[in-house]
């Protein structure tokens, strides 16, 4: 996909998880035993072929650079092109942070134009999914479209994930006939998925224009306004869609990832999904290990009782722990004994001996990086 | 290119015969160990972990695997400007080309490679042993000594020292006679097959070996004994620790099975010292709520719906429903059917083994030495096989075995 | 690994006779070319300029330093997690190894290596062609055209071309027939050496040509003809631009003399198709003002005191005071001392010459086919040397020139 | 060098060298043909075999990090350790631009104290030398030293170099006595090479208190008030400096490259000088070109008369432009019959035919970078 350039715009701090954001943005948000949300949507570029690739950042963006490093993993360590990485203030476009989308591609439009790409592949990061490019490129082309955005039918998503999300009403042709902002009762069937095909020179055009006018939203103030103007169609997106927009979206999401079809769907399908490789040794179970319906990463030591359960890499569970529907990110450890259910511990957690923590499904105990409980 | 203070060059050239069918397709440092790594991430970690950015890796025995898993290196941090890992095969100097013809043999044809980097030692390893060492300290060890070569020893028990190369040293360590294999040890400093040398005093070694008709061109049994003889200083170096040479097939299964003690023999958790390896990028494993895995090592990218007992699962294997691995070695891409039981059995890459077998079944109530059964790589084992204990079985085998089946069928149709 | 569309196996392996003794101690691909490149550059540039992101470099004679040059494939962004550059010498299956025996063999016997990458298209090139071509232009022709086989044709003088391995085509350039060095040709499409195949078929052509005892297991003698009389879709794929065999001393000057036309014959300063090579570190030249310097490449690193016309001056090269340089080579590391001539010349890596010689002078008012003087690698030529036109000498005729004036002079003492 | 974790201030925005630096920072104005002023201070380290490597940058790093990118080119880009470069506002610890070079080591004191090394080679960059530390971090341990700095004699620099700069007075036993900071008449023979090595501890312990009174310099703050309870001691350095404080030194120091002995010294003695490597072709003369001590660098094109000149990549000279005595940066093109005396042109410059630029020994003409003329 020589044609295409990749474009992930990693400034979204309008999504935030509680505590686990607190420190670093959605898209270096761990997830998956494994890996940071921003890997999905950088390995989808990847598997397309796609050789340049440019990521936006805005604030804490620290986790995130020390993640991605020169791009090694991604095979993004090229000579020429490869990956690109800016922090805000980085290039000499950009006037201080940003205050929406328009904003931030605005930033990077220098390197946008210098590129030798025909098209754009603009996406987020919070809404993950397993997907390759070419058919979507081949349709943009073939549409004569001016703008192809990625959709998904709404059902099966609660109403919770359309607040924070455009829907959209498609016509037969495909053509995108109109589109509604966070609505709580939404008329419109179809989420939109944050990820677009655009002309270099038409974005350009839109970016420059929309910012004269002191505008800065991509979806509000182009989108919408341009639905008749310009030709604007919807890709229709079958695949598995999770839209990480809430701790609860975050909680119920990862649990997905116990479903066998789902994993394979995410992570084989459509190619691997690359992440920083932290050289870990496998898991170890002892004698004592009880271990049903779990993802469970490289590294961890189990010495007691595990269920329906997220574990990352590096997690130690002793003799007598008993830990159930919870997710426990890197190098957290749970002493003897302790009970926790529905809990999400962060990275770094030590809980004690004998402690029991317990939330509930729909609002799962959230304990922050490094406490010690 | 810069001078180096050491370059490494690692023998993975063997055949490794005892290692049966493993490495009927694979060359010996290539074969799967612990679940996610090979045999020669070891060696090749110890060098990186030991600050030796050069490394050259001998080879001549169906390399191709070794070669794309080394690729540029970067896995062990060997991918340098200047340095890094090259795979080194015999080659033709002018119309003629000649196979490493002993490990001595091996170096001294790659002197040319040795001598772009100008170094002043020049440190000997083998490809197929499992430990974690710091060189750098031996090398310094060596540099104190001013020695002109340095063995690493380790202390066996003196009952076992019948089956190694033994140090006979004075109390200082220098090392006064080797015995390769002495009915009557005198110490029980046994040689690892770790060596430091100064280049400069090697190379004329190798040079007058190369030259000796009568030299199996080896270093235990030609280069150390000729270096005693002329009097030159030879250092033992005592490593304390773990260290296992897998070369046959009884001592890798037990290297492996090592893994699985607690606390453990030998340990991989150490952060300071990580044993790299190239990452196949896969999920991380899944646990179904069927499966009951106790005392195991389970790698990314596998699924268990079974139960394991005392076992290696390695990267990308699938153990379906009501199946028992016990005591087993699967490695990377296995797939085993339901209701099958493998039992002390090391079960090779990419095999795929059906419903209802039974692998490798230890004789009830009999309590013995282990008898291991091994399936071959790639081969594919039917429903309702049963393979015996100690059996060795590849692809081909199978397909022989099919084809006397179906002579058989057709005879017995003739009749 | 995954699956790669195509893959570039680079025949890397010819001892290359014709470049005398420039290959003496050097694979031809890593003979130096244009100031700072090496032969093998081009073709590696070409792989990655056109996307191709896996390539195996099939050598047996000498690889040492192309094992170096290469070393992780970085300089040409060669250093994939998932494919790069490959060295790949032949190697021992089971107790036996062979060498390659012809091209078509070389590849054969890494069918193995092939197989890993599952590509769909196979592209062979030379490692001995000095050209810009996008070889992904090539395979989507080959696509287009649903070919078994294409092959890359320029087109020559119909009087050269029974220099060639000639290819007669139909109208839409489909071949019919192919003819080795035709007495008679019918065109004067000239193969290049490039060819595109679909790997499955290719495959089962070289397996063929194996079993067969009689076939010298050559793409151009043996695979194509094969091909053709079996009625396989074989396309020619022209290519217009500057392309050179270097096979010969005669035409790697003439390519080195090439590029120092203008406007250039065969322009490197294109930044969309960079030539990479690897970077020597060496600060920028110095041009003295004793210096006189005239149609002239020069490198980095090297130091001019002296005058130089129309040659190439490579990296790290030092030209002493009142030195001349007319029509030359100079290659990397060179030294030229004081008020010596160098006409006509090729001057091997490390050469070093000394004051007052005189180095392969053209007769005057002679103006004939160039005759070449070539100084081999690493030869030290002393003060006052004269050596004469179209000779070659290398340090160890040195040695032997300087034993037998000491003889002489023995001689000459006795009696 | 396992001992040793080596740091450098690029932060250094009190040097300025005119329209050069209006976009760049001093680490990142080009010197020497095809070298950034940061490759020496960055190869002294490398070649001095240290491992580690954290840059501190401040305002207009772009182009630094462009330079610099994973660190490829100085075979810094390892899996554990190599080059960390810090944008300001990158270090969670940090609040800010950066007041003096206290504070700019304060911002990445995390990152100091997490390495592996037990003692810190900190250095700036507009001091160019080539040397490696081998010898004076055993000078520094043999002395049981708090802190080793370099020096210079000052014999042979101008005054114009001390007004920025520090002059020290050694003892015999080669202990500071004495500094005097920018002084216009200086007392002391020993110009200070910003350069020093520390314990990590130490360094952190004297961050802490300096910024916690207050203050932000580590020379007048630190080293200056520290004479007597600390044992600072000095390290002569006999090699070759130039101290490129201003336009007038920035041009000198150039035109000393031209001396076959400071090559040697600069390029070859230490190892080599490494930097990005661009794959360009070697230099072109052609018929017409007359070359006269000159130093060029490779994808030069010469068609023209120079002399006594420094000649960056790239650089095209048309028949019959006559240039003399100036330094011309990458891809600056001066055009037929054009004449240049004293003259620095950055980057992308181009000098229309038959057009002259004349400028003075002591005071060259500097023409900013992309200028059309």
């Amino acid at each position: 996909m020589k044609e295409l350039l990749g474009v992930i715009d990693a400034s979204e701090n309008h999504i935030q998880l509680k505590e686990i954001t607190k420190n670093r943005s959605i898209a270096a948000v761990p997830i998956g035993s494994r890996y940071r949300i921003i890997d999905f949507a950088l390995s989808n570029m990847v598997n397309s072929g796609i050789q340049d690739v440019g990521i936006i950042t805005q604030n804490h963006y620290n986790s995130l650079l020390t993640h991605l490093g020169p791009g090694k993993d991604w095979d993004l360590n090229r000579k020429r092109g490869g990956l690109f990485i800016f922090p805000p203030y980085g290039g000499s476009d950009s006037q201080g942070w940003y205050r929406g989308s328009v904003d931030a591609l605005h930033s990077i439009m220098r390197f946008i134009r210098r590129s030798e790409q025909e098209y754009v592949l603009v996406s987020g990061t919070y809404m993950v999914f397993s997907f390759t490019y070419h058919d979507v490129l081949k349709y943009h082309i073939d549409n004569e479209a001016d703008i192809t955005i990625l959709y998904k039918e709404k059902k099966g998503m609660t109403p919770d994930e359309f607040k924070q999300n455009t829907l959209i009403k498609v016509n037969d042709c495909g053509r995108v006939v109109d589109m509604e902002i966070n609505p709580s009762l939404p008329r419109f069937n179809n989420i939109y998925m944050n990820t677009f095909i655009i002309g270099k020179d038409l974005l350009d055009y839109l970016l420059d224009e929309c910012q004269s006018r002191g505008e800065s939203d991509f979806v509000k103030d182009i989108l919408l306004r341009k639905l008749s103007s310009l030709k604007i169609y919807g890709y229709k997106f079958n695949g598995y869609l999770a839209c990480i927009n809430s701790i609860n979206a975050y909680y119920r999401y990862n649990m997905d990832l116990l479903n066998s079809d789902i994993r394979e769907e995410l992570f084989i399908k459509s190619g691997p999904v690359h992440t920083r490789v932290m050289d870990v040794v496998p898991a170890m179970y002892s004698e004592n290990a009880c271990v049903k319906n779990c993802i469970v990463a490289d590294g961890c030591i189990i010495d007691g009782n595990v269920e329906n359960s997220i574990l990352f890499r590096g997690v130690k569970i002793y003799k007598g722990a008993k830990i159930k529907n919870s997710i426990i990110m890197q190098d957290s450890e749970v002493h003897e004994n302790a009970i926790l259910e529905n809990v999400i511990l962060d990275k770094e957690v030590i809980i004690r001996r004998s402690k029991n923590l317990i939330g509930q499904e729909i609002y799962p105990v959230v304990i922050s990086k490094g406490a010690v409980i | 290119m810069s001078k180096k203070e050491c370059i490494a060059m690692l023998l993975a050239g063997g055949q490794g015969n005892r290692l049966g069918l493993l490495t009927k397709n694979l060359a010996k440092p290539a074969v799967p160990f612990g679940g996610k790594y090979r045999i020669i991430d070891f060696t090749l970690s110890n060098c990186t972990n030991s600050g030796i950015d050069t490394v050259g890796v001998l080879t001549q025995y169906r390399p191709l695997k070794l070669n794309s898993y080394i690729g540029n290196g970067q896995p062990w941090d060997l991918d340098r400007l200047d340095g890094g890992v090259y795979v080194l095969p015999p080659y033709m100097k002018g119309k003629v080309g000649e196979w490493y013809k002993g490990t001595a043999n091996a170096i001294s044809q790659n002197i040319e490679f040795i001598e772009q980097f100008n170094p002043k030692y020049i440190l000997v390893l083998s490809g197929d042993h499992i430990y974690k060492m710091d060189y750098s300290k031996m090398i310094e060890y060596h540099r104190e000594k001013h020695a002109d070569a340095t063995i690493a020893v380790i202390e066996t028990k003196l009952e076992d020292a019948n089956r190694f190369g033994i140090m006979n040293t004075d109390k200082d360590n220098r090392i006064y006679e080797f015995e390769e294999k002495p009915k009557n040890p005198k110490s029980n400093k046994a040689s690892m097959g770790i060596y430091v040398f100064n280049w400069n005093t090697l190379k004329n070694y190798l040079i007058a070996d190369d030259k000796n008709a009568k030299s199996e061109h080896d270093f235990g049994k030609n280069i150390i004994p000729q270096m005693l003889s002329n009097g030159m200083v030879i250092y033992a170096y005592k490593f304390k620790g773990y260290w296992k040479d897998v070369g046959t097939l009884q001592s890798l299964y037990q290297s492996n099975m090592d893994l699985l003690e607690f606390p453990p023999i030998f340990d991989l958790y150490d952060p300071t010292w990580k044993i790299y390896g190239r990452n196949q990028g896969l999920p991380p494993h899944y646990i179904a709520p069927s499966a009951d895995v106790k005392r195991a090592i389970v790698s990314e990218g596998s699924s268990i719906y079974g139960t394991v007992r005392h076992s290696i699962i390695s990267t990308g294997v699938f153990i379906d429903k009501s199946s028992i691995i016990k005591n087993s070695i699967i490695m990377p891409y296995a797939r085993i059917g339901k209701n099958t039981l493998i039992e002390d059995s090391i079960i090779a890459e990419k095999v795929t083994i059906g419903n209802n077998c039974t692998i490798g079944r230890r004789p009830d109530g009999k309590a013995r030495q282990i008898e291991l059964t091994l399936i071959g790589e790639n081969a594919k084992i039917p429903d309702s096989t049963v393979v015996e204990k100690g059996m060795e079985i590849d692809s081909v085998m199978l397909q022989d075995i099919y084809d006397l089946y179906q002579n058989d069928a057709k005879e017995a149709k003739a009749l």
